[in-house]
């Protein structure tokens, strides 16, 4: 009993950091409408500028914040070079170029920083709380509570603030969003901004527990996908208790069905997206597309 | 004087040219209706009006220059369109679109007000606050397009067809709400409407637009009472 | 005579041109494929048949993404169902080659139909995530299948032998083997397209309600455009086969499937050009980049699909299309 | 031809049809009015099986309608506009038409895949039956151009010319003269009723335009609240005191 | 067809002995070999390969003459670890570049991918960066040959390690789940056939995987004395962190040699991976048992001067530079300067002494034994440093041959 519980701990603490990049995945999709290939790596070269600045000798925090500020400043910039000219062409051209974004960015930080795996400092003190015969290591307390904090605060973001009801216009239509006076490539910019941040936390955390590479996101990004997809693309809650499911998932079915071992258990999350999305296609916190003839 | 002088305009999509040099002044404070048949031009020209499609040409409101801007930079000059085919924004609810009016101003209160305003004028958005916007009957969503463009108590209010869908009664009301606002708070209003009666009743001058050129101008009685005129858009009574 | 009826004899007059130059085109490019084996050395031979692999595929990919506007991201699967098809039925029955195209194309069809079934429920970024998904979950599928699909390892194959009248080469024999396949491909799509089932696609891409409406079943549309863009891939699989003679689970990674799809938008979604100008730069771009800096290709490469949909973000058939119309025309 | 029983349907806390009944026999031109949101829309989509009557029965030629499924509707002869277009924007205006007939095709993947002829002499005869739609219409100047970017009055031609090709005995039509002046109305009746003659038409249509409406229907169905509030002649409803409360309102 | 290569490839007649063999790509003052690498994409860690390369053939080039006269071209191109591409880049490299080798493929797949291409075109395919067993067995493919240990052979020197230390133990295994992983476990099973030591556990993870920390789980369940950690860097590093983190199950960690660099290691902590055991042929750059080492230090020295934009201090180009002196050694031992020539000459090699490679390590082949490396010796981590544990051990002495 203690042991399952233990997986499905482990499992949450999985899950989180998948939730913690799908943070940022669902940020931009709300703010822009697309889904966004390279923001696992723009959370992997955000941290390899946070490693840069603990190299040349900053403290923790104070690389953490120079990363923030030049994430945030990195997104807009991409946005105002990359996206910008590209916008109004259609949807699938823009998720392209994130995938060129995507190859540019990972081959420039293994130009930079070579392939060999770097350690990354921790935030959180080692050792765990046990209760139960079940113990919490604090690091992944720590991913919680983060990951709990930026949910929250994106909720309210987008829920009771104006720039988060001129996000939703713009990416629900563009065009009556300037109507009535947004300025769409500035909210745009924004977003890519607050989503850059966002995904630079993201590689902070993630970077302590998997070392940082250049590909160190691409595997937490598919599983980031597939807890925003399950949880709904447009709810901050939803990429959060999709991450934790996905994890537990992903742990439990590695550990107790046989048949699927460890080799198969990435099916498991495919099961279950196409199972709730099959049921509520619009994922389980999001809402539903009203169409009407 | 906020006038809106319109001079040589010329607009368009890509190559294709729809406005071949347009010119009307709009005095602060007048309503002007704009009539002519379907393709003539009518849309484009409040799209060149609002920045929401590339002009070229002179368009200034009290003396700002207009053209060449970007539609938010002109929404913050008070100007406000009411564009065919409503811009609803779809899976927003329909306070947050009435919001959205007012998404340039500041003044939480007068905001509230405003908010107020609509719903006493458009009772049935009042019942469909938390409703997403897009699941609107076509009529509430037109309420629901003009409700939004009021709520930035705009200096130039642009109507493109404003009547379309709306039942008779409510028609009629909704002329009579931006009468009322023309002449309470003297925006400046220009009209694109089939119903001519309709628009001719509320307007001083009015232009008959056809492929792209003013063909005919003058106050809204001329107009009226232009042969022509009374035949196209005059003919069947509402 | 008046103006206007001299204008409108022109316009007859090309009317009548721009219908003759659309047959036109494809012949030209079709007889230059032709001549091309024979005047290129092997290995560029060799590049010009993966090029058109890649274009069968990009055709199926299109026939979903640019027609059917349903994006999907894990074609690579589809294309690896064929190969595999092909690979194991070569390598375990050793049935003809000829025979085991129509097999592999039939399997991946079936595959696409079951698959398609619940996949097209779900819409755009869901589907795509999904489709991703099934691609991502293939490779540890093969590896699992070990004593079918040779696991981790793969299987090599031999390469079909051109037969004795022919006179050619091996690498020639290959790709007018893969030409043949290329141009069939071609034709069942274009006339697919042109017919009340392209248009019935067409409609669902632009507007499903409407196209009820009008009689369109969706989920019978959705479902098949998936299973026949299935079928594309598998046929183009399985000539992959015979060409590399090689497969295995790395060959077929998420990597492929998201080449893919980039290969086709850049190309041109819902052109039919699209596909080939989309093989060619599946093909040639790597190569490139590598030219251009061999430290980091993949900056070169990444770039490249940015600056490409920065130029044309229509894709390169809409940039041929707006060049073509730009080039003054002689009546 | 069409028989409205007892038709509701809700949303969330919303009724938008109540209780609805009403016929229509075949060949006639029945106009449907009300105010905003009364529920003519709603109807419009029950009959096309957009949605799903929460209760009540519809017949059409003695069928039910409410198990046909909705792709089947078109294949029973009934077809419509909608009130705010709904084209396909990257379509030509021929191919937006063509689609229209989709129902009276054959052709399947395979047979079109591989242009048998059957398929051949098919698309011959849709493409030579589109081609008369359109001029009947007028719209053969516009028949090579994608739908976007024409302007509204032309797209619900197109919408009318898409319906009419798909041979319906039945057409409702959601406020097709909106966005016409006067005498493009005048004239979209003349043309409509012509049509209605030539193809046998039995038609439904909403509109608010009510010197359209009454000039061209025999009768009238005035909805409110999703209720059906009064039904007549024309004459009949433009004195009915309830829908001048409701509706119409007193001319200034 | 071939008879026009020899035209082409600016080739000197061969003579005597040598008469009527290949002669693309060499001449008396030149010689012309092609290598595929992922330059590109999710492997291209192995891209530091090449560079170690051409930094040591830039040396001899230089300094040395090249390799008896002939100046080396090393001509390098990626593929991206796709084994379609690496044939086309093995064609070009053939059929354009009129390469007079390929020296090196990169990975399991893309050498499977080629071989067949290699040796119907009768090129030789010479020391392959891959530890799968094949290309010493095969008897089909006489122009391919490994160079490296291979995965079985270091597979049995743990195995052997473990017979005599600890004769009944149960091992947790984790491993990568593709040639490599199966290959290596695969081995060391085999090799413990008839022993009392057990396979307790084993746990498998794809290179696409975030993290192993699920699969580290599950092995600790088992509670085994022993765990082999067979994995590639990356995951190396997280598989011995796990490891160093479960406070309850403390195995001997055995690491395998390809995620055995000090690269891996220091990132984990040295603190955390004291004694942990591994076996290895070649000097890591990172340890400073061989800080003086004369072969260490021109390395260092040449690679500053020849690849200043590569850090001498990662394996892979120590890795390069070893094998390209092989290459220069097995050359050197040619009969002929013919394709011919190497080909023979590679699996002839007898006690052949490269630098960079571990004292006592030499290579060693013959006809049938297409192994060129295939001695290795334990090490285990003390402080900073590895250090190296009894002797070297040739594991076809000690195992008998390996056959396919
Ligand atoms: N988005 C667009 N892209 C291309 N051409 C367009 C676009 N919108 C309008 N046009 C063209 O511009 C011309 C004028 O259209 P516009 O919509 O301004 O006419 P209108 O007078 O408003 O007509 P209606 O009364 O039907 O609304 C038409 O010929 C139309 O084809
Ligand atoms: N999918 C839906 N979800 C929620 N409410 C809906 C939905 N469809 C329609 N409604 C509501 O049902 C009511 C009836 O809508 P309907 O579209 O039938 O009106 P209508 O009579 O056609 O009005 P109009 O003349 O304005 O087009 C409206 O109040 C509308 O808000
Ligand atoms: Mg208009
Ligand atoms: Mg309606």
């Amino acid at each position: 009993m203690a042991g399952f519980l233990q997986q499905i701990v482990e499992g949450l603490g999985a899950g989180a950091i998948y939730a913690s990049l799908a943070l940022a995945l669902v940020l931009i999709y709300q703010f822009t409408g697309i889904v966004n290939f390279a923001q696992g790596e723009l959370a992997m070269f955000a941290t390899y500028i946070a490693w840069q600045c603990m190299a040349a000798g900053l403290p923790f925090w104070a690389a953490l914040a120079v990363t923030l500020v030049v994430s945030f400043a990195g997104g807009m910039l991409i946005e105002r070079v990359i996206i910008r000219p590209v916008e109004g062409a259609p949807e699938l051209t823009i998720v392209i170029v994130t995938v060129g974004l995507f190859i540019f960015v990972n081959a420039a930080a293994g130009w930079i920083w070579t392939f060999l795996i770097k350690d990354f400092p921790n935030p959180f003190p080692g050792g765990a709380l046990e209760a139960a015969g079940v113990s919490v290591s604090f690091s992944t307390l720590g991913v919680f509570g983060v990951v709990a904090l930026i949910m929250g605060l994106l909720y309210l973001l987008f829920q009771y603030t104006k720039v988060g009801l001129g996000m939703r216009a713009v990416a629900a239509n563009p065009a009556s969003a300037k109507l009535v006076g947004i300025r769409v490539g500035r909210t745009l910019a924004l977003g890519w901004g607050l989503a850059a941040t966002v995904g630079a936390v993201s590689g902070v955390l993630v970077a302590p527990l998997l070392f940082l590479e250049p590909n160190m996101m691409g595997g937490v990004l598919i599983y980031a996908f597939a807890a925003a997809t399950l949880g709904g693309f447009d709810s901050p809650l939803g990429a959060v208790v999709g991450g934790l499911i996905v994890g537990v998932a992903e742990t439990l079915a590695g550990a107790y069905v046989g048949f699927v071992g460890s080799d198969l258990k990435v099916g498991v999350p495919l099961v279950i997206i196409l199972g709730v999305l099959l049921l509520r296609p619009q994922g389980l916190f999001g809402r539903a597309v009203v169409e009407r003839a | 004087m906020t006038d809106l002088v319109v001079e040589d305009l010329v607009a368009g999509y890509g190559d294709a040219r729809v406005l071949h040099g347009v010119r009307f002044t709009v005095r602060e404070g007048e309503v002007c209706a704009i009539l002519g048949p379907n393709g003539a031009g009518k849309t484009t020209l409040l799209r060149a009006l609002s920045g929401m499609v590339k002009a070229r040409g002179r368009i200034t409101l009290g003396g700002t220059d207009l053209i060449g801007r970007s539609p938010d930079t002109i929404a913050r000059q008070g100007v406000a369109h009411v564009p065919e085919g409503r811009g609803t924004f779809m899976p927003l609810t329909v306070e947050e679109n009435l919001r959205l009016g007012a998404f340039v101003r500041r003044g939480r209160a007068a905001v509230e007000e405003d908010l107020g305003r609509i719903y006493t004028y458009f009772p049935v958005l009042k019942d469909r606050l938390k409703q997403a916007a897009g699941s609107l009957s076509g009529g509430e969503q037109q309420m629901l397009a003009l409700g939004r463009a009021l709520m930035l108590r705009p200096r130039l209010l642009l109507l493109d067809e404003p009547s379309l869908g709306l039942a008779p009664l409510v028609t009629r009301e909704l002329f009579r709400i931006v009468q009322a606002i023309n002449a309470e708070e003297r925006t400046t209003v220009v009209v694109v409407e089939q119903n001519a009666h309709l628009a001719l009743g509320i307007a001083q001058q009015a232009h008959v637009l056809e492929t792209g050129r003013i063909v005919l101008s003058g106050t809204a009685e001329d107009i009226r009472a232009d042969e022509q005129v009374a035949q196209s858009y005059l003919g069947y009574r509402v | 005579m008046s103006g206007s009826t001299q204008a409108g004899r022109l316009g007859q007059v090309r009317t009548a041109l721009t219908l003759r130059w659309r047959w036109a085109w494809p012949a030209l490019v079709l007889a230059a494929a032709v001549y091309a084996p024979f005047q290129l050395a092997p290995f560029h031979v060799f590049q010009l048949t993966m090029v058109l692999v890649y274009a069968v595929a990009l055709l199926g990919l299109n026939l979903l993404v640019g027609h059917a506007g349903q994006i999907s991201l894990g074609h690579g699967a589809f294309f690896a169902v064929g190969a595999y098809s092909g690979a194991i039925l070569l390598d375990r029955w050793e049935l003809p080659y000829l025979l085991t195209l129509p097999i592999a194309a039939a399997v991946a069809f079936g595959l696409g139909l079951v698959l398609g079934v619940p996949a097209m429920r779900l819409r755009g970024l869901y589907l795509a995530l999904v489709t991703l998904a099934i691609a991502i979950f293939l490779v540890p599928l093969l590896k699992r299948f070990e004593a079918l699909t040779g696991g981790s390892m793969g299987l090599t194959l031999a390469k079909p032998a051109p037969p004795a009248w022919s006179g050619l080469a091996e690498d020639q024999w290959l790709y007018f083997l893969t030409l043949a396949t290329a141009v069939v491909a071609f034709l069942l799509a274009a006339s697919l397209l042109r017919s009340r089932v392209g248009r019935a696609l067409h409609a669902l891409r632009d507007n499903e309600t409407a196209a009820e409406v009008m009689g369109v079943r969706l989920s019978f549309y959705k479902t098949l455009a998936f299973a026949w863009s299935a079928m594309f891939a598998g046929a183009a699989g399985c000539v992959y086969t015979w060409v590399i003679g090689f497969v295995s689970p790395d060959s077929f990674t998420v990597n492929l499937s998201i080449t893919l799809l980039a290969g086709l938008v850049v190309g041109g979604l819902g052109s039919l050009s699209g596909p080939v100008l989309g093989g060619l730069f599946v093909m040639f771009v790597p190569n490139i980049s590598q030219d251009v800096n061999d430290a980091a290709p993949g900056v070169i490469f990444g770039l490249l699909i940015i600056a490409v949909m920065y130029v044309a973000p229509t894709g390169l058939a809409g940039l041929a299309g707006r060049l073509i119309k730009k080039i003054p025309r002689k009546e | 031809m069409l028989e409205v029983h007892d038709l509701t349907v809700r949303f969330g806390g919303i009724t938008a049809l109540d209780s609805v009944g009403f016929e229509v026999s075949g060949g006639e031109m029945v106009g449907l009015i009300g105010p905003n949101g009364a529920g003519k829309t709603t109807l419009f989509n029950c009959l096309t099986r957009r949605y799903d009557a929460g209760s009540g029965t519809i017949a059409y030629e003695g069928k039910d309608l409410t198990a046909v499924p909705p792709h089947a509707i078109a294949g029973l002869g009934i077809a419509r506009t909608f009130q705010n277009l709904g084209l396909f924007p990257r379509l030509s205006v021929r191919d937006n038409v063509l689609v229209g007939a989709h129902h009276r095709g054959r052709a399947g993947f395979v047979s079109a895949g591989l242009r048998l002829p059957g398929v051949r002499r098919e698309e011959r005869s849709l493409r030579a039956d589109a081609d008369a739609v359109l001029d009947r219409l007028g719209l053969t100047g516009v028949a090579g151009h994608p739908a976007i970017g024409l302007p509204f009055g032309t797209l619900k031609r197109v919408e009318l010319a898409r319906a009419l090709i798909g041979r319906p005995r039945l057409l409702l039509l959601d406020e097709p003269v909106n966005g016409l002046n006067s005498g493009e109305v005048e004239e979209f009746a003349g043309t409509l009723g012509a049509i209605r003659e030539e193809y046998e038409l039995t038609v439904v249509v909403v509109e608010h335009h009510m010197g359209f409406v009454m000039g061209i229907c025999e009768r009238i169905v005035c909805l409110d609240f999703g209720r059906k509030i009064a039904e007549g002649s024309p004459e009949e409803i433009q004195r009915d005191p309830a829908v001048i409360e409701a509706y119409l309102g007193t001319a200034a | 067809g071939r008879s026009e290569e020899g035209a082409t490839g600016g080739a000197t007649a061969a003579s005597g002995q040598c008469q009527g063999q290949q002669t693309t790509g060499i001449t008396d003052k030149s010689i012309k070999l092609g290598g595929i690498y992922p330059l590109s994409g999710p492997a291209s860690a192995y891209g530091d390969i090449p560079k170690g390369i051409k930094a040591y053939f830039d040396y001899i080039n230089a300094e040395k003459n090249g390799i008896g006269g002939r100046k080396v071209e090393f001509v390098v191109r990626d593929d991206g670890y796709q084994p379609p591409k690496a044939v086309e880049e093995a064609r070009r490299l053939v059929e354009q570049e009129q390469v007079f080798a390929l020296f090196q493929t990169l990975g399991t797949p893309s050498t499977s991918a080629t071989w067949d291409y290699t040796n119907q075109r009768k090129v030789p395919q010479v020391f392959v960066a891959t530890g799968a067993s094949k290309w010493g067995t095969d008897a089909a493919h006489p122009w391919t040959i490994g160079w490296q240990p291979n995965y079985i052979s270091e597979a049995r020197v743990y195995a052997a390690y473990l017979k005599k230390e600890k004769p009944e133990a149960t091992v947790a295994v984790l491993y990568q789940n593709d040639d490599f992983g199966k290959d290596l476990l695969g081995g060391f099973k085999r090799a413990l056939e008839g022993t009392q030591i057990k396979v307790a556990a084993e746990q498998s993870y794809e290179v696409t995987d975030p993290s192993i920390d699920p699969q580290m789980r599950n092995l600790a369940e088992s509670k085994a004395e022993v765990f082999l950690n067979i994995t590639t860097p990356k995951f190396g590093s997280q598989a011995l962190a796990a490891d160093a983190k479960n406070t309850k199950w403390n195995p001997l960690h055995i690491v395998n040699n390809v995620a055995a660099s000090i690269t891996v290691l220091k990132p984990v902590g040295f603190e955390n991976v004291q004694g942990v055991l591994s076996a290895t042929y070649y000097k890591d750059p990172n340890d400073p048992t061989w800080a003086s080492d004369p072969e260490m230090v021109l390395y260092k020295e040449k690679m500053k001067q020849y690849a200043p934009q590569s850090d001498p201090n990662v394996p892979y180009n120590t890795f390069g530079w070893a094998v390209a002196s092989s290459f220069h050694k097995a050359m050197d031992a040619a009969a002929c300067p013919t394709r011919e020539g190497l080909r023979d000459s590679v699996r002839n090699l007898k006690g052949v002494k490269v630098d960079m490679l571990l004292p006592g390590v030499m290579m060693d082949t013959a006809q049938g034994d297409g192994f060129p490396i295939e001695s290795m010796q334990l090490m285990t981590f003390k402080g900073e440093r590895w250090e190296l544990m009894g002797d070297v051990i040739d594991t076809r002495k000690e195992f008998g041959p390996l056959t396919g």
